[in-house]
């Protein structure tokens, strides 16, 4: 007998049904809100950009704004800092897991003390936040990535994705589309050759570039759905001889590829806006708070610039369809 | 001459590093207590005891390995291998009960390895335990990858992460083992050939002790302890990673050079070891509780360390001074310049030029 | 010449003491251009005290040293050197993993452009020291594995190499063979004639009449007198270092022997000794004389299992023993007192009390635990049996004087109550009382039935105290001499083996 | 007694030299044995896949060693006094940031001089802990495990999250990262450099091998009127400077620079010397081994992707290697000693 895997499944509560409180769209929202950013880690650009959004939103909800987070992305030391915000009884920890189930205990505690908790960016299990901000659906990542490398392959020819860690929700999501999209007969030419980690390191990911392409000689296209990855990789190819040869292509930071896009080794790339995720993900927290609603579908709230958003399907809100950058319109960006 | 003894206790005191770490703790409780809000508080104490698990554990038999004059970085990586395999079996679908068992033995044999190496080969320790640090880590990725598993069963988790009467569960298990290897150190006969083979190796080997023998054993035991580790480790976060306490090695070695055990072994005491490690631990907690950055929280424990291998020093050289003024005996050569000298390793082969 | 009147150096009343043990008193020395000095003194006198003051590896807590007239600071071994005092250290201080060449002229390489080190002329320089001192080392060879003799050539061929003008010699023979110490005294000499001023210690007189003009004794630290060789009798030099005369010493009894205690056949170990049989009876006092060097101590190593044994059977009461395993013969009943007090006899940092029970923790323990009070009274008790001094039991050990330390390790034997004690080197540093003391605790052990062997350097020791004595030579147990037939010359023939010469 | 010996003598010399010279031999095999395992890397990983050797993946090969191998050079230098400097790490993210905010300021700085203010920089975190050892007569491991944590956490203060990129940095000093002279990459150059001079001073100036003496035999160097403390302070300033330069080396290289920059690096730098036939105890080793244990380390790194191994295999097989390395030091030295015992026996 014993405690086994399956046992355990058996018992499980499958995802939170409808949250018991009843959300009161009219509720007024709540001034001087304590809400807390918990990113992957600091120190790493693209989440400043992402919490830069949240203290815009936080700062406009007349809140109290906090910041805090490991200089490592590992899960445990997150959790250390959960319970930290728990005992410093904040009303809501915005936060981007590291490892969906290891945050998800103290995220489970964090709301037993009546703390809201949102995730966005990397969602957290779902039975342990109220809601998930989404970058954008799975589906129009995935086809976005095969359209733009589709398009760099000239319709055909290797390619091979460079992703952060195999575990990253949000990326193996994105991956398995893209798998999807290149059974479909009108990407018949391109085939997925490799699928390599860099552990959002950037030394870590220049290696892997370094690797593929000493791997597959033919390789055309080099597509990083992580910004650490794509720069890395797009640095490579540019001080190699494979430059003009190898497209890369991925999600990226315009601060940090515009070098790459002026100088050819990138032709383009696609990201939403992560200060956006941010501040929907301030706005989407003062909501909880305020009580306007409660993670249910259907609920709707103001995000202020941003306007209307309707919570989807198990909680998640999409931020919306995210943006082409080449070098005609990279320069109308600063993030 | 009554003066004269008292004189002596003065300084006694005075050159116990482990008593002024177990002041200082106390003192900073306190301060704590009063000037940190939320800070002593039921929860708080259950997180508190949470972080500081982990290091104490492993810090416990880490202690005496040190003791002897050798040292074992490769506790971490024993750590994350053991949870590396718990999960992989959880995933496999074996029974918990039986799952358990198999990793802490597994930590045995991982300690034997090094064991093996430090004493039938007669290897430095430090080189060695590198070594098994990236073997032991590596393994794990081999095990499980990136790979996260989770849904361990609520009722082992909330046992280690639960609390009885206001007290955290893991508290009480980890204050006996704490009071157990204390009694076996200071109060019984493998306890004091501990401390002799740490001071003369030479000096054991002619007393009668079998050093080599203690030592493998030790080196088992250290490995069971940081398999247990990872065990508590995987349930607390409910989930077995690969890379689970990478870089605790270094934490726990902080801990115990901390609490005043002498890097060349011979010298320092289990409760100066146990102070030390909840002092790094309550001072992170209190630290980010009072919104300090992580970066100060760097800094601090790295102060502290320097500041904790230098102080016994320079109490050493007060005695001396003290003692010199009152005519009295000088201390032992032990805190002259070149003996012990500086060394990678703690314990410092016989200089003498002898063939054999 | 002013040679005659300032001397080369002078040491006025230096005073040095470690702890308790005043190690120099008052001490006064001159050394003078052309002339080789004799320090003499028992174990522990102070010789190699002054000698490290010398050195300027301790500083003297009182007195002066002057060069030519000026007085010298010697703070360091470096000042010690450049003020052209070249010392042989009574222990090898050699580099193992350097080749034997660098250790001669560490520090001091000889150079070719830019500074670089010139390996030719430095392994030439090694070569022709070696040369002169008559011995075939390769200067290329790392020193790791160097025999004690072969160590201590490269020492002297380091002093040599100096060509300082001041040269001491701390026990420089200990370890050689006499064609070694006739090569090193032609050498002495010719820097003797050169105008080097040289001070030599050594326990051997003939040595000392051999080589030496003027001899200085030493008495527990303290001058007993300095003398031109002629005006000095090797008796009446003895006589000054110990202070009585030398039968007073040996409290020797006569008591019936038993049976055999400890037998030992074939003894053997690749490189160090071979072949080492005898046998010690109940009641006996057998000594294990020889020259430093001869192997006694690995062989006593041996039989008691802290060093393995390649070949040879040891019985105890009858029963084989295993090899290699102290606690083996710990159990049957044999004790160790080893010969380095301060590495292998003492965990020096830890208390009195801890040392002196090092051996029964595990019968002073109850239900397996170790509470200070049985150990601090069992500690208090043999070490008071032994009239030891100390101020605290929890006091480490090593603030106690040598003697106290001695009888530290003592103490932590016989409580173990042993059928077969084994000392080596039972008096080495310890003063003349004590000495006394530890002989008549010997004898009255002896008396109980137990088995001695004593290892000892001392032949006065040796003739005082054995039944029987068994010499060493080069690893192989070359004689055995009743105590009827035993004297000076019959034990030191055998230990340098000149009846083979002859 | 007498006769024989004297006719031992001469026949005595004979065995000596043989002896020594196959002790020469023994332990230059130790770094011959590193050598072999390089080739024997390299040869298997370009059967599986030629390309291993084309010259971009060389040119890459080298780029990823010089770095480690700067470091190694640094460590050894410390390991054979017999103490080790486990802030090597720290002091590279110290000195890579501290370059790289220089550059940020004043882009028009020549590389020429970034370097040599990162390598004041590491020289000065050197000095501190030279200092402490040597004054604070600690254990140079707890010292240096102290400032591994202060280095990182000065460094974090400092960058307070902000992390410097490809575009913030000038062309110039990118362009020196991958820039090649005849083909050989500067980075590649100056690592060579730094190990010859090293290796050249270690091996041919009184200073260096009283290093050696100082980790031989601690008191006998003392005796021998070596100057230890400052021998020390030396030492460590030399680790902390070349730990300096491989930061700038490493910003160079990576163009993005952030306060976790070498995050890790002791234990592989570590690793590098000991499997270089470093001994951890001090005395013996040279930078040359060091080196190559470095460039066996890297180039592991970046084969196992190349044989298409799973990379997570990588961590184990460098740990088999290191255990394996140090074992076989030990068994030559075992051997060694065992012979030379035989031949005092056939001597005595
Ligand atoms: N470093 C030290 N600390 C404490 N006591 C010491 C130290 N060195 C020597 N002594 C003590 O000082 C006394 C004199 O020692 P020293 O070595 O000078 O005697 P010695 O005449 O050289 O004896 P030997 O003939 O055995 O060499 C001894 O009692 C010894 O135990
Ligand atoms: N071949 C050797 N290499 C290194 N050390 C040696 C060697 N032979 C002897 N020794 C050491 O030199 C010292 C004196 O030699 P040993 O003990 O073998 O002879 P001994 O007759 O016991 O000398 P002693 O009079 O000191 O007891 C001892 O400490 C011994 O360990
Ligand atoms: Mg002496
Ligand atoms: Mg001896």
């Amino acid at each position: 007998g014993g405690t086994t895997r399956d046992s355990v499944e058996a018992e499980q509560p499958g995802p939170a049904g409808e949250p018991a409180a009843t959300a009161d769209p009219n509720a007024p929202t709540r001034e001087g809100l304590k809400i807390a950013f918990l990113p992957k880690q600091l120190n790493n650009p693209y989440s400043d950009v992402e919490t830069g959004g949240g203290e815009e939103a936080v700062t406009e909800l007349k809140g109290e704004y906090k910041l805090v987070g490991p200089n490592d992305a590992s899960a445990s030391s997150q959790v250390s800092y959960i319970n930290t915000l728990i005992q410093q009884q904040q009303d809501v920890i915005t936060i981007a897991a590291n490892d969906a189930n290891a945050v998800c205990p103290s995220l489970q505690q964090a709301r037993d003390a009546g703390i809201k908790v949102v995730s966005f960016d990397s969602d957290a299990a779902p039975e342990c936040r109220d809601v998930f901000i989404n970058q954008a659906t799975t589906e129009g990542i995935g086809q976005g990535l095969v359209q733009m490398a589709s398009t760099l392959a000239g319709g055909q020819g290797e390619i091979a994705i460079l992703s952060a860690t195999p575990n990253a929700t949000n990326q193996n999501a994105w991956i398995e589309v893209v798998e999807q999209e290149l059974q479909k007969p009108e990407n018949s030419g391109l085939q997925l050759v490799a699928t390599v980690y860099g552990n959002d390191d950037d030394q870590k990911s220049f290696q892997e570039a370094q690797g593929l392409l000493a791997t597959h000689p033919n390789l055309k296209v080099i597509v990083a759905p992580t910004t650490v990855g794509i720069a890395a990789a797009a640095r490579y190819i540019s001080g190699s001889e494979y430059k003009g040869r190898v497209a890369v292509t991925g999600l990226g930071l315009p601060n940090q590829m515009r070098e790459f896009v002026k100088d050819g080794t990138v032709a383009q790339f696609a990201l939403w806006n992560p200060a956006d995720i941010g501040y929907l993900a301030g706005y989407a927290g003062a909501a909880l708070a305020s009580g306007q609603i409660t993670g249910a579908e259907g609920e709707t709230f103001s995000a202020g610039k941003l306007g209307e958003y309707t919570i989807g399907a198990g909680g998640e809100v999409v931020l919306g369809p995210p943006t082409v950058f080449d070098a005609s319109n990279i320069d109308q960006f600063d993030f | 001459m009554a003066e004269r003894v008292g004189n002596r206790a003065v300084i006694r005191r005075l050159a116990g590093w482990d008593r002024a770490i177990i002041a200082l703790l106390v003192a900073f409780l306190v301060v704590a207590a009063l000037t940190v809000d939320n800070f002593a508080t039921g929860r708080n104490l259950s997180f508190l005891v949470l972080d500081l698990a982990p290091i104490l554990l492993i810090a416990l038999p880490m202690t005496l390995v040190v003791v002897t004059g050798e040292i074992d970085l490769s506790v971490a990586s024993t750590l994350g291998l053991s949870s590396a395999v718990m999960g992989a079996m959880w995933q496999g679908g074996l029974p918990i009960e039986t799952i358990i068992p198999l990793c802490l033995l597994l930590g045995l044999v991982l300690g034997a390895v090094n064991g093996l190496f430090v004493t039938v080969f007669g290897l430095p320790s430090l080189a060695v335990t590198i070594g098994t640090l990236a073997l032991y880590r590596g393994l794990a990725l081999v095990v499980l990858g990136d790979a996260a598993v989770a849904q361990f069963p609520g009722a082992y988790t909330s046992l280690v992460t639960g609390r009885t009467l206001g007290l955290p569960n893991l508290l009480l298990p980890l204050l006996v083992l704490s009071v157990v290897f204390a009694v076996v150190l200071h109060a019984t006969p493998v306890g004091r050939s501990l401390f002799t083979m740490g001071a003369g190796v030479d000096a054991a080997r002619f007393a009668g002790i079998r050093v080599a023998r203690t030592k493998f054993w030790l080196y088992v035991l250290t490995g069971g302890v940081s398999a247990l580790a990872g065990v508590l480790w995987t349930l607390r976060y409910a989930s077995a990673r690969a890379d689970n306490g990478s870089g605790l090695e270094l934490a726990v070695v902080a801990a115990v050079l901390l609490g005043g055990v002498s890097i060349f072994g011979g010298r320092g005491t289990l409760w100066g070891v146990v102070a030390g490690a909840t002092l790094l631990a309550a001072l992170q907690n209190a630290l980010r509780l009072a919104d300090v950055s992580t970066e100060a929280l760097t800094v601090v424990t790295g102060l502290l360390l320097i500041v904790s291998v230098i102080a016994p020093n320079a109490a050493g050289a007060i005695r001396s001074a003290l003692l010199r003024r009152r005519g009295g005996p000088t201390p032992p050569a032990a805190g002259e310049p070149s003996d012990p000298p500086p060394t990678t390793s703690p314990s410092v082969p016989s200089t003498s030029v002898r063939s054999s | 010449m002013s040679a005659e009147t300032v001397p080369r150096l002078a040491v006025r009343t230096v005073t040095k003491s470690f702890g308790a043990v005043a190690a120099v008193r008052g001490v006064s020395l001159e050394l003078r251009a052309g002339e080789v000095h004799a320090l003499v003194g028992e174990n522990g006198a102070g010789k190699s005290t002054v000698v490290a003051m010398l050195a300027g590896v301790h500083r003297p807590d009182s007195g002066t040293i002057e060069l030519d007239g000026r007085p010298l600071r010697l703070d360091t071994p470096a000042a010690a050197l450049a003020a052209g005092i070249a010392v042989i250290y009574q222990e090898p201080t050699l580099f193992p993993d350097l080749t034997v060449a660098e250790n001669v002229v560490m520090g001091r390489q000889p150079t070719r452009s830019f500074g670089r080190v010139d390996r030719a002329a430095m392994n030439a320089l090694a070569a022709d020291l070696f040369d002169r001192l008559g011995v075939a080392i390769d200067p290329d060879r790392p020193a790791r594995g160097l025999s004690i003799a072969d160590q201590q050539i490269v020492e002297i061929a380091k002093a040599l190499s100096l060509d300082a003008r001041v040269i001491v010699m701390d026990e420089p023979t200990a370890a050689l063979s006499p064609v070694e110490v006739r090569r090193l005294f032609a050498v002495a000499r010719t820097l003797r004639d050169g105008g080097a001023a040289l001070l030599f210690i050594s326990h051997r007189f003939e040595e000392i009449t051999a080589l030496c003009q003027r001899v200085t004794v030493l008495r527990d630290g303290a001058l007993v007198s300095s003398d031109p060789i002629g005006e000095l009798t090797v008796d009446e030099m003895v006589r000054r270092m110990v202070g009585r005369p030398l039968s007073a010493l040996f409290p020797k009894r006569e008591v019936p022997t038993g049976d055999v205690l400890l037998s030992v056949e074939g003894l053997g170990r690749r490189g160090l000794f071979s072949g080492v049989s005898f046998e010690v009876r109940a009641g006996e006092i057998v000594a294990l004389a020889g020259l430093v060097g001869a192997g006694r101590s690995e062989v006593v190593r041996a039989v008691f299992g802290v060093d393995p044994r390649d070949s040879g059977v040891v019985r105890v009461g009858g029963r084989e023993l295993r090899a290699g395993d102290p606690r083996a013969a710990m159990a049957a009943g044999v004790a160790l007192v080893p010969e380095d007090r301060r590495q292998q006899g003492l965990v020096l940092e830890a208390s009195v009390a801890r040392n002196a029970t090092a051996t029964r923790w595990r019968s002073l323990a109850r239900f397996g635990l170790l509470l200070g009070g049985t150990e601090r009274r069992a500690a208090r008790e043999w070490t008071a049996r032994l009239r030891t001094k100390y101020a605290d039991l929890d006091d480490p050990v090593a603030r106690l004087s040598g003697g106290n330390q001695q009888k530290v390790v003592l103490a932590k034997w016989l409580s173990t109550a042993p059928r077969v004690l084994i000392v080596d080197e039972p008096t080495r540093g310890i003063d003349v009382a004590t000495k006394a003391e530890v002989h008549r605790l010997m004898s009255d052990l002896a008396a109980d039935g137990v088995a001695v062997l004593m290892v000892s350097s001392e032949l006065p020791e040796v003739l005082g105290m054995a039944d029987r004595v068994l010499v060493m030579r080069e690893g192989r147990l070359v004689a055995e001499i009743p105590r009827d037939r035993a004297d000076e010359e019959s034990v030191m023939r055998a230990a340098t083996g000149q009846e083979v010469a002859a | 007694m007498t006769a024989p010996q004297e006719t031992a003598e001469p026949a005595g010399r004979t065995p000596d030299k043989t002896a020594a010279s196959r002790v020469a031999v023994l332990l230059r095999a130790r770094e011959l044995g590193i050598v072999l395992a390089l080739a024997a890397l390299v040869v298997v990983t370009t059967a599986v896949n030629p390309r291993f050797l084309s010259a971009q993946s060389v040119r890459d090969l080298a780029l990823g060693a010089a770095i480690l191998v700067v470091l190694a050079v640094g460590q050894t230098v410390v390991v054979i006094t017999r103490n080790i400097d486990l802030s090597v790490g720290s002091v590279l993210g110290l000195s890579a940031f501290a370059t790289g905010s220089l550059l940020q300021a004043a882009p028009g700085t020549p590389v020429v001089l970034a370097l040599l203010v990162g390598t004041l920089v590491g020289g000065l975190c050197g000095l501190v802990n030279g200092a402490l050892v040597r004054f604070g007569n600690v254990p140079a491991l707890v010292v240096t495990l102290g400032t591994l944590y202060v280095y990182r956490g000065v460094c974090f203060f400092w960058a307070g999250g902000q992390q410097i990129n490809a575009d913030e940095l000038p062309p110039a000093f990118l362009g020196f990262g991958t820039a090649t002279l005849l083909g050989v990459p500067w980075l590649l150059l100056i690592a060579l450099a730094v190990v010859l001079v090293a290796g050249f001073a270690l091996r041919s100036y009184r200073s260096g091998r009283e290093l050696y003496a100082m980790g031989s035999n601690p008191r006998a160097a003392v005796l021998a009127g070596v100057p230890v403390g400052r021998r020390l302070l030396v030492a460590f300033t030399v680790s902390g400077a070349l730990a300096g330069l491989a930061g700038v080396l490493f910003a160079a290289r990576f163009g993005t620079v952030d306060a976790a920059s070498g995050t890790g690096d002791e234990l592989e730098v570590v690793a590098a010397v000991v499997v270089g036939g470093v001994a951890v105890f001090g005395g013996s080793g040279t930078v040359y081994g060091a080196a190559v244990g470095a460039l066996l380390l890297t180039t592991i790194g970046s084969a196992l992707p190349v044989l298409a191994i799973d990379q997570f295999w990588q961590g184990a097989i460098v740990g088999a290697l290191i255990l394996a390395a140090i074992g076989t030091d030990r068994a030559v030295a075992a051997r060694v000693a065992a012979r030379l015992r035989r031949r005092e026996a056939h001597r005595g």
